[in-house]
């Protein structure tokens, strides 16, 4: 199975583990990410505004590039999937920002929300299974007990993400009883971790995040997985704070092909 | 065609044929919530939409009407059980006909409006008349047996 | 143009950036109960619609709470009106960017801000967020 | 050619402000068939009435148009006018220029201008009336009454008392409701078992009253007056008439796991079970899905120690048949599932409950006993916060759009019942606005503020946070105070929105009755007839119609019996006269209209037919004018134009449709 594969800005930079991991990973679940020629960056927020028409494009080239290969796209990074998929919606659902857009692009075939929008974990979810996920663990990380941190853009919002139950998700707890460990519930792992207000009001995000650690701490959790860079960056601000992975580290590792990613 | 004597300007004919229950019930209550829609809507009252014969929707194009709609109750909550059923399946033919001979598939619609849904029978009559105005006036329907 | 006008256009401004009709809400303040930022906010989440309904938008638009915003959509998610407060002050922050001078972050102010570990993706976002 | 009056009504400013009503008069006038206009200020007045019936005794009228408002609002009125001054009442046209006029639209020459083509179209369509005579159609003098809440014991109880027979149908295995699993009664306070169980007892015990529970309906069919109801009795795997009610099974019966419904959820019941000790049957039910007997064939044992050889495992779902005058829908409601809001934590914790559960819990039948504790460690709790609007006033789908009216009043009531007895207990209540309308019900809660302590704050809260100590972090706003408060709590109550019994769905379907979008049953008219539904002869009872608590329930319940009563008590109704009717000159006796008859009120005779001089016997198409219901499916259908329908003639159609068209 091959999918259209959109990395983002960071999983080239500071956050390259977090790619690196997951192809290897996919590479061993028997799945392919097809990197998309020349993706452009996101933007890392999705424009909000109902008059906002450049900002989505790149989305929209990313969604089309995938669409004309008909695979379904595949993200990593929390950011990047809000942004793709809430684009992806807006056209195939607002009649005014599709016009718009592809009065822009002048893309040989307009695009009107064809493609499927996949988180990876979506990928192991609902076309891998957790249960032959399962079976594929050479290296089960029992006794391990692992705190899920969602993060916002997962989630929220809900109607148009259909990611999880944005209130109570289970999507991550499911993915770490595969690889076989235990997972910890804890009421904050849906909460901000401060995303950009990071960079300026270091004080308020700090707070925000000793909230979730502590949470998670008081849980039982060793160790907290995300599938952002920025919430990794942020939570691991918290001074003595657990450890925060990306999930799909745990994922090669349980897979037994994390040195071959890393080489 | 229809042009208003003052302004000039086209005014459509529009039968809205209504269902006693529900929506002729729910065009009282665009009535009495005071929610406007085009006076070029003149309402037929029947017991069912189901009573709607295809006989008095040509009938209405061939004297001039410029759109015909047709109200009934939301499937499962006809007063007779199953007379929207009926006219649904009668009404798409019928409006695959005219469209085959003509009068465009916009000049013609039914539409499920209950007895709560006031704001609904406005809105829909306001984009029907809305659809009408963008269609101009109609090709008039003629019955050739009353010209010899 | 005279200043009412002005304000007029503005606040009907916020209402079509944000496509969000301030009028459905119903004043429970569970944008504000569920606001991670709130402490922080100088005007908060529940009294963003009372000023796009009046028409107040000098007031928003100098308010520190455009900048502390998260974008997190809790409020969006767990609003019983749809009313989506993030959106409503979302239009808000556009509409003091739009202007000239409205940027709250600087290009030459950024190396100071900096750390080795920092994501692309915090710069991206603080950019696309707090400028034009 | 008819004589026609027409007569057009001001409605004091509702018409003549937008309509005018002089212009209406001098062009209806010119009319064919018209020899009498004129227009007054109320026609529906008595003088009003008054000029129509001199008109039609002066000018020696044989139809008459009153243009007005909806005919669904004084049709009648001016029927029974005509009726009186000696026109058949079939004869009246109604013109419609109150709601499809001038109350939509601003301009005086385009609202006088609809309003002339609507008189018109009402002056053509009288121009081809023809008398009609109503029927008559028996009156059963039976009712049913669906559903075994407080609603349907009180209704069932009114009808029986003035003398008439009445099944009260209940899909439980007991009767009681909703009101049997409450704790204690706003404003008074006293135990709802107290008032219920005795009104439980002289249901049963009444002469005039069966009671069917476990059993539901099936299929219904007929038409007010006489209807034919179909009523499945599930199999209860028990004979009640051998059963004493001893519960020696229940104790014995080893399948003890399943959810008790009586209790929420809360605790376990055995699968051989009745509901609660006062249920009445006192007769228990074995539940299939759960009994190890049914599962494995293997157990047996309540069989065994049954003295009375009740236990008939062989048992089947038994399905009679009934005819009813009148039904009473009594359905009742739930609780909305809670699946959506969980940033209240409903499914993350066991210690936030709905209200309706925490009523299990106050109560001395529920899962504990009556004490008031945590459902998790069973620990005294120090402070219970109260959620006010949990999916009611909701704008999106995930709850509500309506107020569901009792929690108000039932969280004052659970806030001073714990204060009153467990003082050490703090209690807080979020709300977004306290809506206490009723006799003593501000007071009440009040009294739950003044007297009692309960901490009342403004504002909703945002997500409830269980913490590792087994505490809940309540996290929410204070409006009033202009703060994000958080604060620990032992215990959540959610006021959960009501929505109707699910049940009544498939029901209204069968009933034709109709339901809004709320699934709420519809009232024929929301302040003249709230009790009744726009389908002739079924009346509604409870919050099937509409969120109401007991008192109001119990008014709605005997309100809806007296019309039942109204009802049963004539020996005859006249059916409507606007039948269908087939020309026996065009019928060919090709059966597709009876295909198509939703009542079966078409059948076949032969009988000979004088076709222009030939005279043979045919084939024809005759209508039961007391089963046809007047919709006119068939006259759609008859592929020779035959079948017609009195009072909506295809000729009296297109004649509106040209009128509005010329």
């Amino acid at each position: 199975m091959k999918y259209s594969y959109y990395p983002g800005c960071t999983l080239k930079t500071k956050a390259k583990a977090l790619d690196a991991y997951a192809r290897a990973s996919a590479k061993a679940l028997g799945f392919e990410l097809e990197e998309i020629k020349d993706w452009q960056c996101c933007g890392g927020v999705y424009p909000l505004g109902a008059d906002e028409i450049a900002t989505k494009l790149s989305s929209v080239r990313a969604l089309a590039d995938a669409r004309d290969h008909g695979q379904e796209l595949v993200t990593l990074c929390s950011a990047c999937h809000h942004v793709i998929k809430r684009v992806n919606d807006d056209m195939k659902n607002v009649d005014d920002i599709r016009t718009r857009a592809n009065n822009y692009m002048q893309l040989d075939t307009p695009y009107a929300g064809e493609t499927n929008v996949l988180h990876f974990l979506e990928v192991l979810r609902d076309r891998v299974g957790f249960d032959e996920l399962k079976k594929k663990v050479v290296n089960p990380l029992s006794g391990k007990k692992i705190g899920a941190y969602y993060g916002c853009l997962l989630l929220r919002p809900s109607e148009i993400m259909t990611f999880d139950d944005p209130e109570n998700p289970k999507i991550l707890e499911d993915f770490i009883r595969a690889i076989g460990a235990e997972p910890v519930v804890y009421p904050y792992r849906n909460e901000c971790c401060g995303g950009y207000i990071s960079l300026k009001e270091k004080e308020m995000a700090g707070r925000m995040t000793d909230t979730i650690q502590a949470s998670a701490s008081g849980f039982g959790a060793e160790m907290l997985i995300t599938a952002c860079p920025l919430c990794q960056y942020n939570l691991n601000q918290t001074v003595d704070g657990l450890p925060v992975l990306y999930f799909t580290e745990l994922l090669a590792e349980a897979l037994g092909v994390k040195e071959e990613a890393m080489a | 065609m229809p042009l208003n004597e003052k302004t000039g300007e086209f005014t459509p004919k529009i039968v809205a044929f209504c269902c006693n229950w529900c929506s002729y019930a729910g065009a009282d209550l665009a009535g009495s919530s005071r929610l406007a829609y085009p006076a070029e809507v003149k309402i037929i009252r029947v017991p069912c939409s189901c009573r709607v014969n295809p006989m008095f929707i040509l009938r209405a194009f061939e004297k001039g009407a410029d759109g015909v709609i047709l109200c009934g109750c939301h499937p499962g909550d006809c007063h007779y059980s199953t007379g929207n059923y009926y006219a649904r399946r009668r009404m798409t033919l019928l409006f695959s006909m005219l469209d085959y001979i003509g009068v465009e598939k916009g000049r013609t619609r039914v539409e499920w409006v209950s007895a709560a849904e006031g704001v609904k029978f406005s809105t829909t009559m306001n984009e029907f008349a809305a659809k009408i105005h963008e269609l101009g006036p109609n090709v008039r329907l003629e019955d050739l047996r009353c010209k010899n | 143009m005279s200043n009412v006008s002005k304000i007029e256009k503005q606040a009907a401004l916020i209402r079509e950036i944000s496509g969000v009709n301030p009028y459905k809400c119903m004043k429970c303040g569970k944008c504000s109960a569920t606001c991670p930022a709130f402490d922080e906010m100088d005007i908060k989440p529940h009294q963003f619609v009372s000023y796009v309904q009046e028409g107040n938008i000098a007031a928003l638009a100098e308010s520190k709470s455009l900048w502390k915003c998260l974008s997190c959509f809790a409020c969006v998610e767990r609003c019983p009106r749809d009313v989506k407060p993030a959106k409503l002050i979302d239009a808000a922050r556009q509409i003091v960017e739009r202007e000239k001078g409205g940027d709250y972050l600087m290009a030459d102010e950024i190396p100071t801000l900096l750390d080795p570990e920092l994501p692309q993706q915090l710069l991206v976002s603080a950019f696309r967020r707090y400028r034009r | 050619m008819q004589r026609i009056g027409v007569f057009v009504c001001h409605c004091g400013s509702n018409i003549a402000a937008t309509v005018d009503v002089k212009k209406v008069v001098e062009m209806a006038a010119r009319e064919p068939g018209v020899v009498h206009a004129e227009d007054y200020q109320y026609m529906c007045s008595e003088a009003g009435q008054a000029k129509i019936a001199a008109a039609i005794a002066e000018k020696k009228l044989t139809g008459i148009v009153v243009c007005s408002c909806s005919p669904r609002m004084h049709e009648a009125t001016f029927r029974k006018c005509a009726e009186r001054a000696g026109l058949n009442p079939y004869m009246v046209e109604i013109a419609n220029i109150r709601e499809h006029c001038s109350w939509i639209h601003k301009n005086m020459e385009e609202a006088t201008e609809k309003a002339v083509i609507l008189a018109r179209a009402a002056i053509a369509k009288v121009n081809l009336n023809a008398p009609l005579k109503p029927g008559e159609s028996r009156v059963t003098k039976r009712a049913l009454v669906i559903g075994g809440g407080i609603a349907g014991i009180q209704s069932a109880l009114d009808i029986a008392d003035a003398g008439y027979e009445v099944d009260i149908v209940e899909k439980t295995p007991s009767i009681g409701g909703r009101m049997a699993q409450l704790d204690k009664t706003f404003p008074t306070l006293d135990c709802s078992a107290c008032i219920l169980t005795p009104k439980m007892v002289e249901a049963a015990a009444h002469e005039k009253i069966n009671i069917y529970t476990y059993s539901e309906v099936e299929k219904i069919s007929g038409f007010v007056g006489d209807f034919t109801v179909d009523i499945r009795k599930k199999a209860r795997s028990i004979d009640a008439n051998k059963c004493t009610g001893c519960g020696a099974c229940q104790e014995k019966c080893p399948s003890k796991k399943s959810l008790s419904e009586f209790n929420r959820g809360l605790n376990t019941r055995s699968a051989i079970y009745t509901p609660f000790a006062q249920a009445i049957p006192n007769v228990p039910v074995i539940d299939r899905e759960a009994c190890i007997k049914f599962k494995t064939g293997k157990c047996g044992i309540c069989s065994k120690v049954c003295a009375a050889g009740a236990v008939d495992y062989e048992q089947k779902d038994e399905i009679f048949t009934e005819k009813y005058g009148a039904i009473v829908v009594a359905t009742g409601f739930d609780t909305i599932k809670l699946d959506k809001y969980d940033e209240y934590a409903y499914n993350q914790s066991k210690d936030v409950i709905t209200s309706l559960e925490l009523e299990r819990v106050m109560n001395a039948a529920g899962p504990t006993k009556g004490h008031l504790e945590r459902l998790s460690d069973g620990k005294h709790p120090e402070h219970i916060v109260f959620v006010q609007c949990v999916g009611s006033r909701c704008s999106d789908e995930r709850g509500k759009p309506y107020c569901s009216k009792i929690c108000c009043m039932y969280t004052a009531k659970h806030a001073m019942l714990i204060r009153d007895k467990y003082p050490d207990v703090k209690v807080t209540v979020f709300y977004i606005d306290v809506r206490t309308p009723g006799k003593n019900f501000d007071e009440f809660y009040r009294r739950a503020v003044e007297e009692y302590g309960v901490n009342y704050i403004k504002g909703q809260v945002g997500k409830v946070a269980p913490q590792p100590d087994g505490s809940l972090l309540v996290q929410a706003s204070d409006l009033l105070d202009n703060k994000q408060i958080k604060m620990k709590a032992d215990m959540v109550v959610l006021a959960t929105a009501i929505e109707p019994d699910p049940s009544v769905r498939p029901l209204a379907t069968m009933l034709t009755a109709s339901i809004d979008t709320n699934n709420f049953l519809t009232e024929a008219h929301p302040k003249l007839r709230p009790v009744e539904s726009p389908t002739a002869g079924i009346f509604l009872s409870g919050v099937c119609q509409g969120p109401k608590d007991i008192p109001e329930t119990v008014a709605q319940a005997g309100a809806a019996a007296v019309k039942a009563i109204g009802l049963l008590a004539k020996d005859k109704l006249t059916t409507n006269p606007c039948t269908a009717k087939a020309d026996e000159l065009l019928c060919n006796g090709c059966s597709t209209c009876a295909n198509v008859c939703p009542y079966g009120a078409i059948s076949y005779e032969v009988k000979l037919i004088n076709d222009h001089g030939v005279r043979e016997d045919r084939r024809i198409a005759v209508v039961n004018n007391a089963l046809c219901q007047g919709c006119g499916a068939c006259t759609v259908a008859c592929p020779s134009g035959a079948m017609d329908l009195q009072g909506f003639s295809n000729r009296q159609i297109i004649a509106e449709v040209d009128a509005i068209c010329r």
